[in-house]
């Protein structure tokens, strides 16, 4: 069943420095179902984080939602011009990219957990929900959960702020997490453990998991489902298995991508990131892309947006040479 | 560069408010009237005469020259004090020389600024044998203590800018290249991170001079002593146009005290007061906005 | 938000503009500045001696024809060489505490008056008695150093109370100064700091129609005036000319001539390296253009000398005019001295003439314009005249009495019926701060107040007006008619001069219309 | 705790220090007038003789003739209300218009801050003086009274100030990530975030308390309410020099008060300066 639903979803806003409103998303779909695992890839710029926090009604671009909707269990609880999509408290977490932001630093971490837990369970005894905090607080892995609970976030390292953030977001039961980058201000030997902690945990509780992701390695394999994102638009979704692999029928940047998870993981230097002039009225990707040089059908980048196009079961490309 | 409504507008402004300091510059500073005293708006007398026959337009036109100079004063004792003070405390923050920094601003920076003024000047005052040969110099004293008294503002801000900008990567990356730390601090820290940050200073500590400077003249003993025009002193001696001509207590006197000339002595200073301010905050508004884009 | 937001501008706003709803049951008038001390003894300022007229006694006060009426004094004998009298007090007098007012009280308040270390100002006022002897109750003796055939009205000062003070050495900070025990028809019911507020004196023998009095400080005079327009105060002590139209069209309030027998002048310092020199004040004075000066700020007569022109010691003789300006007299004057004009400026021994104007602040609006337009004329005639410089009082004391580090100084005098200017020009004269000196009048001076003869000393006084016009310490100005305001609430108001409120146990508020 | 006690103990005797330095400095200026008490005495001696008279509670007569401390005391009675009060106004005002009106009303917002901060660039002196000839403020009682507070709230570019900081406090508090986890799960924001944005009102407040202090002086003196600004521009005028250095002494000593006053809401506030007194976060300098 389809939990959360982006359709068409253009959002426009200012970028740091900027003068006037610029288009940020352009027309993206996207599904998440209900317990699987979907993996959100992209480069930095590609409007990941700004696509999840605009249908959770969390972000700060403004004007923000201008075409497109959202929809939770098929109910479309965001339209344009909303800046608040009707979802109840706690029907989504949201794991944060830095740890050190997520956490309120005047309150303790075991009031913040609480906090959480009194989302669901309403008129719980304090007791009761310091003690279900502090399992919580357990579950992410802490260990001296008692103590950490009367801790204050300036008093955690990274590690134990991001699984405190987990432990947060997670207690108050919902059907969707929404982790975004959970891992990138991590030392490299802690980052398994968070995603490791977060795959575990959203099985255990049957939540969907949405993970935004640079980190190919683990999206690969993680992920039920594969969705990347270029420019503002989604370049290529398809299932996590035949995503992302090297070879056609692949988008170019995918290839790309691809290529350069092959050579961090050998060590051998990754392919060069090209830098050309993109075109306003073609292909996002075509000012970098690789194929275009070597392909007949290349004039048709520069003048005439691709569409989505089906290459296999659910694995849908926007590639001109896809078409062809 | 880009131009926001603001700075087209606080620039605009200052400009003008620049214009008439120069044409100031060309008024005979001849203070000696031969007209009739109150006299009402004419060809010859746009804003009308004061009591003493005195020519108002010339006089709101020649009280640029009060606060102008000292204006720029300010700014630059604030400017150059506080860019110090804040550049030191920011850079190396455990110097001792930075920890009594620290105490002097904590110090200045507890000081009611009119307070200051006005002690300082009763001070002044009390001391000289002859006050008005100090006239002209008494506006820039205001101006250099209004200024000191911005400084501790003004190295808070760049202080946490510079500390900000200290641990940023690439001044590791310049001492890498055998920069200097005066480089560093100087070329790519204040000039090239702080600037907008210090010209939104300087607007607003000209701004706030102004107040400073008209609020005392209107008051009359340590602002612009007469017979030099200040906005400030202009509204004080045509303050009692308006009850003078009946224009309180319900009586239809503002008709008459708009043609007697006393309205408009009133209106036009307070006017410009308000819209110098305005046009010295929205410029640093202005930089304020550039800062942020930066 | 925003609701409450409204809740709390709205009842504000009405605040702000409701018109005044408060009933003044207290007669309140406004001062400039207010009385600092309210013990007689100390009194330096016109304000002190308004508030004091309502506090205290004497034994002869002010009549409604001018004439010296009995106060605490119910008869007298003078002694036939007039040289002592006699006092009989009224029967009956009581302090507001209740204590008997009594002959030792009086005895006591001349030897307090003559006690060098009260350090009164107005000493010299009492300084014709050589001693009272309390003589029983409610009799006593007055012995003087001189005949006095007129004694009445120089017995104005007032009665202090002797059971409050320790003894006749009387300190300014004893707490007499705002606690005060009174005679007079109103007693003190509270201070704070910007008024004083007084109530009715349940012990007075002149029983006020109003028994509440409200003194306020407002130092700016447009405030008055709107004060008095909106009701907020029922007399304003002195309207400058500039206002007097206003008030005249004003339906709720009335002018009335309020006469103090003050006149402005302008000192010259008799130290100064050329003001000691006759030629060179004649020559300022000659300078000026005193109609135009006096036109700026109202209505006036000009004076040729230290009196107001309705004195009986003013010399209106012919001999003795008034000054009319003349530069080419003033030029031949400065030359004729040695001095020479340079690029329109007056030089002497290389330098430009700079002369520096002092005025007191106390002049207010009226005296910087007068201040700025003297300055001007003097530039005019070659003077590098300064801008001139408003001094407080307190700083005034300091810089133009103490160190006489002055050139030319702006000021008013008042004076009440004596109009004693002994002290102004004598050589030795406790107000002589310009180190004027000259023997015929130093020796006029002496024969005046050692004169019996009233016409004799208005003889004597006419030629010092006489000397003074041509000796011209002072350029004698003008003396401005000056004017109170009344709201027309107040009725059978007679504001006596100089004093104001003699007769104030007459004076009737009505509720405002 | 401990190390909280130590860090308000610290910064009390820091501003304690800042008291003693400015009335130091005070006297030295007040050498070079002549007739002042300190160029009579020297400046130790006058020093001494100062903090000897506060603490016995007597500084000698002023030129009025009440005692110097009387005086600063009823002036303080005077004027700290109406500091106070024309500080909690602009606060209130503020917050109904940052927060009522934030983002909601956008339209009806602009129009109506433009105004106010219109109204707020005029100076105190103008609005008094317009308050006193056209609205006829009378010269005492509750009228006077608020339009005083409501001129203070208001003038000198206070309410803009407060307006303008509350905003930007506001905008970077709603951007914090941990915000909008609170919003995902429903938390009251209001009660949440009270303690974060009060610390920096606090600051904001304490640092308009001087400009608040400067305006008063001119405000009481155009309305002639008898306050510490009006009776230290008169001591100034007449050269009492006790007087004047007394208030002086007096309003650094309120301003460090009010510091403190500040460093001990961030000690109850802010956990990181509460358990470890060495980090000060953002010091007030």
């Amino acid at each position: 069943m389809t939990l959360l639903g982006l359709h068409g979803v253009v959002v426009d806003g200012t970028p740091h420095g900027a003068a006037a409103p610029r288009r940020l998303l352009d027309g993206v779909d996207l599904t998440v179902e209900a317990g699987q695992i979907t993996c959100l890839v992209g480069e930095s710029g590609s409007g990941k984080t700004l696509l999840l926090r605009t249908a959770l009604g969390i972000s700060t671009a403004r004007p923000g939602l201008v075409g497109g909707a959202v929809s939770w269990r098929g109910r479309t609880v965001l339209r344009p011009g909303q800046r608040r999509p009707d979802l109840r408290a706690g029907d989504a977490g949201y794991v944060f990219q830095d740890p050190g932001q997520a956490l309120d630093p005047f309150r303790s971490i075991g009031r913040q957990v609480e906090d959480s837990v009194a989302v669901r369970h309403r008129g719980l005894a304090r007791a009761e929900r310091a003690r279900r905090a502090e399992d919580w607080l357990a579950r992410v892995g802490l260990p001296d959960a008692d103590g950490v609970a009367r801790l204050h976030p300036h008093e955690l390292s990274g590690g134990m702020a991001q699984r405190a953030a987990i432990a947060v977001a997670l207690a108050t039961e919902p059907e969707l997490i929404v982790a975004d980058e959970p891992t990138t201000g991590l030392d490299w030997s802690l980052r398994r453990g968070i995603v490791e902690l977060l795959e575990q945990l959203a099985r255990d509780e049957g939540a969907a998991l949405l993970l935004i992701s640079h980190d190919l390695e683990v999206v690969r394999r993680l992920a039920d489902r594969l969705v990347v994102l270029f420019g503002g638009q989604v370049v290529e979704d398809g299932p996590g298995a035949a995503t992302l692999r090297p070879g056609p029928p692949r988008h170019p940047y995918g290839i790309e991508l691809a290529a350069r998870a092959e050579a961090m993981r050998t060590g051998e230097p990754g392919p060069a990131t090209g830098r050309g002039a993109t075109a306003p009225n073609g292909c996002v990707f075509a000012g970098r892309c690789a194929l275009r040089s070597a392909a007949t059908f290349a004039d048709r980048c520069a003048t005439s947006p691709p569409a989505l196009t089906a290459v296999g079961d659910g694995h849908l490309v926007r590639c001109h040479g896809v078409e062809s | 560069m880009r131009w926001s409504a603001a700075g087209v507008g606080g620039g605009s402004v200052l400009f003008a408010v620049l214009a008439l300091r120069v044409w100031a510059v060309f008024i005979d500073p001849d203070p000696w009237p031969s007209d009739g005293a109150m006299g009402g708006p004419s060809s010859a007398h746009w804003l009308g005469t004061d009591a003493v026959g005195r020519d108002l337009f010339l006089r709101v036109v020649e009280s640029t020259e009060a606060f102008v100079g000292p204006g720029l004063v300010a700014c630059a004792v604030a400017l150059l004090l506080g860019t110090l003070a804040g550049a030191a405390v920011g850079y190396v923050p455990d110097h001792p020389v930075s920890k009594v920094l620290r105490g002097v601003l904590t110090l200045l920076s507890a000081w009611p600024r009119l307070v200051l003024v006005v002690v300082l000047l009763a001070v002044f005052l009390a001391g000289v044998s002859d006050p008005s040969a100090w006239a002209p110099a008494r506006v820039y004293v205001l101006g250099a203590l209004v200024g000191l008294s911005f400084v501790p503002q003004v190295a808070g801000v760049l202080s946490e800018r510079v500390a900000h900008f200290r641990r940023a990567r690439f001044v590791d990356a310049a001492r890498a290249h055998g920069l200097t730390d005066v480089a560093i601090l100087g070329r790519h820290i204040l000039w090239a991170n702080c600037r907008q940050l210090l010209l939104r200073q300087a607007c607003s500590v000209f701004g706030a001079f102004l107040l400073v400077e008209t609020s005392l003249s209107y008051l009359g003993d340590y602002g612009v002593p007469e017979p030099r025009p200040s906005w400030g002193n202009i509204l004080a001696d045509m303050r009692s146009a308006v009850v003078r001509s009946g224009g309180i207590a319900g009586d239809s006197g503002w008709v008459e005290a708009a043609r007697s000339g006393g309205l408009l002595g009133v209106v036009v200073p307070s006017l410009a007061i308000v819209a110098t301010i305005a046009g010295a905050l929205a410029l640093a508004e202005y930089f304020a906005q550039r800062d942020a884009e930066a | 938000m925003l609701h409450e937001t409204r809740r709390w501008l709205l009842p504000l706003g009405l605040c702000l503009l409701l018109p005044a709803t408060v009933a003044a049951q207290a007669f309140e008038y406004a001062e400039d500045e207010l009385p600092f001390t309210l013990n007689p003894l100390h009194e330096s300022s016109m304000a002190e001696t308004r508030i004091g007229e309502l506090l205290f006694e004497p034994l002869w006060g002010l009549g409604y024809d001018g004439a010296p009426e009995p106060r605490l004094a119910d008869a007298y004998e003078l002694s036939p060489d007039k040289k002592s009298m006699t006092v009989f007090l009224r029967e009956g007098l009581k302090w507001s505490d209740g204590t008997p007012i009594t002959a030792a009280d009086v005895e006591f308040t001349v030897a307090a008056y003559l006690n060098p270390k009260s350090d009164s100002p107005d000493r010299s006022r009492v300084a014709f008695i050589k001693k009272a002897k309390a003589e029983g109750e409610s009799t006593i003796k007055l012995i003087f150093h001189d005949p006095e055939p007129e004694p009445l009205q120089k017995l104005s000062f007032k009665i202090l109370p002797k059971h409050r003070f320790e003894s006749t050495a009387v300190p300014r900070k004893d707490p007499f100064w705002f606690k005060p025990t009174s005679s007079g028809p109103l007693m003190v019911e509270s201070q704070d700091l910007g008024t004083w507020s007084l109530q009715l004196n349940p012990e007075a023998f002149r029983k006020p129609n109003i028994d509440r009095v409200k003194v306020r400080e407002m130092p700016d005079k447009n405030q008055q005036v709107s004060s008095l327009g909106y009701g907020y105060i029922a007399a304003m002590i002195s309207v400058p000319g500039q206002y007097l139209a206003e008030i005249e069209r004003n339906r709720h309030a009335d002018l009335v001539p309020y006469q103090s027998k003050s006149w402005w002048y302008l000192g010259m310092n008799g130290k100064h390296a050329l003001l000691k020199n006759v030629a060179v004040r004649n020559a300022v004075g000659k300078a000026l253009d005193l109609d135009e000066a006096l036109a700026l700020i109202g209505e006036g007569d000009r004076i040729s000398g230290p009196f107001v022109p309705s004195s009986k010691f003013y010399n209106h003789a012919d001999s003795v005019p008034l000054l009319t300006p003349d530069a080419m007299e003033s030029a031949s004057l400065m030359e004729g001295q040695g001095l020479t004009f340079e690029d329109g400026t007056w030089m002497h021994k290389g330098e430009p003439v700079r002369l520096r104007l002092f005025y007191r602040a106390g002049l207010g609006e009226q005296g910087q314009t007068v201040a700025l337009n003297l300055q001007s004329q003097l530039r005019r005639a070659g003077f590098d005249a300064a801008d001139p410089v408003a001094m407080d009082k307190s700083v005034w004391n300091d810089k133009v009495f103490a160190q006489r580090d002055f050139d030319l100084v702006l000021d008013s005098w008042s004076f009440d019926k004596n109009e004693n200017v002994y002290d102004l020009f004598h050589s030795k004269g406790a107000q002589n701060f310009i180190a004027y000196s000259n023997r015929d009048v130093d020796s006029l001076l002496d024969k005046a107040i050692a004169e019996t003869d009233p016409a004799a000393k208005v003889a004597y006084l006419r030629e010092v007006h006489r000397q003074l016009a041509i000796d011209q310490p002072y350029v004698f100005l003008w003396s401005l008619r000056s004017y109170t305001a009344l709201r027309r609430e107040v009725e059978s108001a007679w504001v006596s001069p100089f004093y104001y409120f003699s007769q104030f146990a007459d004076w009737k508020l009505l509720p405002k219309k | 705790m401990r190390p909280a006690l130590a860090y308000l103990a610290r910064r009390a005797t820091g501003l304690a220090a800042v008291v003693g330095v400015s009335s130091a400095l005070l006297g030295a200026l007040l050498l070079f007038a002549p007739g002042s008490p300190v160029a009579e005495q020297g400046l130790a001696a006058w020093l001494g003789g100062f903090w000897r008279g506060v603490f016995a509670g007597d500084l000698g007569p002023s030129y009025r003739g009440i005692p110097v401390l009387d005086l600063v005391g009823r002036g303080a009675a005077t004027t700290l209300p109406i500091v106070g009060f024309a500080l909690l106004l602009s606060l209130t005002g503020a917050l109904g218009i940052v927060l009522g009106l934030g983002d909601r009303v956008a339209a009806l917002s602009r129009p109506l801050r433009l105004g106010l901060h219109g109204l707020s660039l005029v100076p105190v002196f103008l609005l008094g003086y317009v308050a006193l000839v056209v609205f006829g403020v009378p010269p005492d009682g509750p009228r006077r009274w608020w339009a005083a507070v409501f001129i203070l709230a208001v003038g000198d570019g206070t309410l803009s100030d407060v307006i303008l900081g509350l905003d930007a406090e506001r905008r970077r508090l709603v951007e914090q990530d941990f915000v909008h986890s609170m919003r995902l799960r429903g938390l009251p924001l209001v009660r949440r975030l009270a303690p974060h944005l009060a610390l920096p009102l606090a600051q904001l407040l304490a640092a308009r308390l001087v400009f608040l202090l400067s305006g008063v002086l001119v405000l009481e003196m155009v309305l002639g309410i008898q306050g510490l600004g009006l009776m230290g521009y008169r001591a100034a005028v007449k050269a009492d020099f006790t007087l004047l250095v007394a208030i002086a002494v007096g309003l650094t000593g309120l301003v460090a008060a009010v510091q403190l006053g500040v460093d001990a809401l961030r000690v109850a506030v802010d956990p990181r300066v509460r358990k470890d007194s060495r980090q000060t976060a953002r010091g007030s300098v």
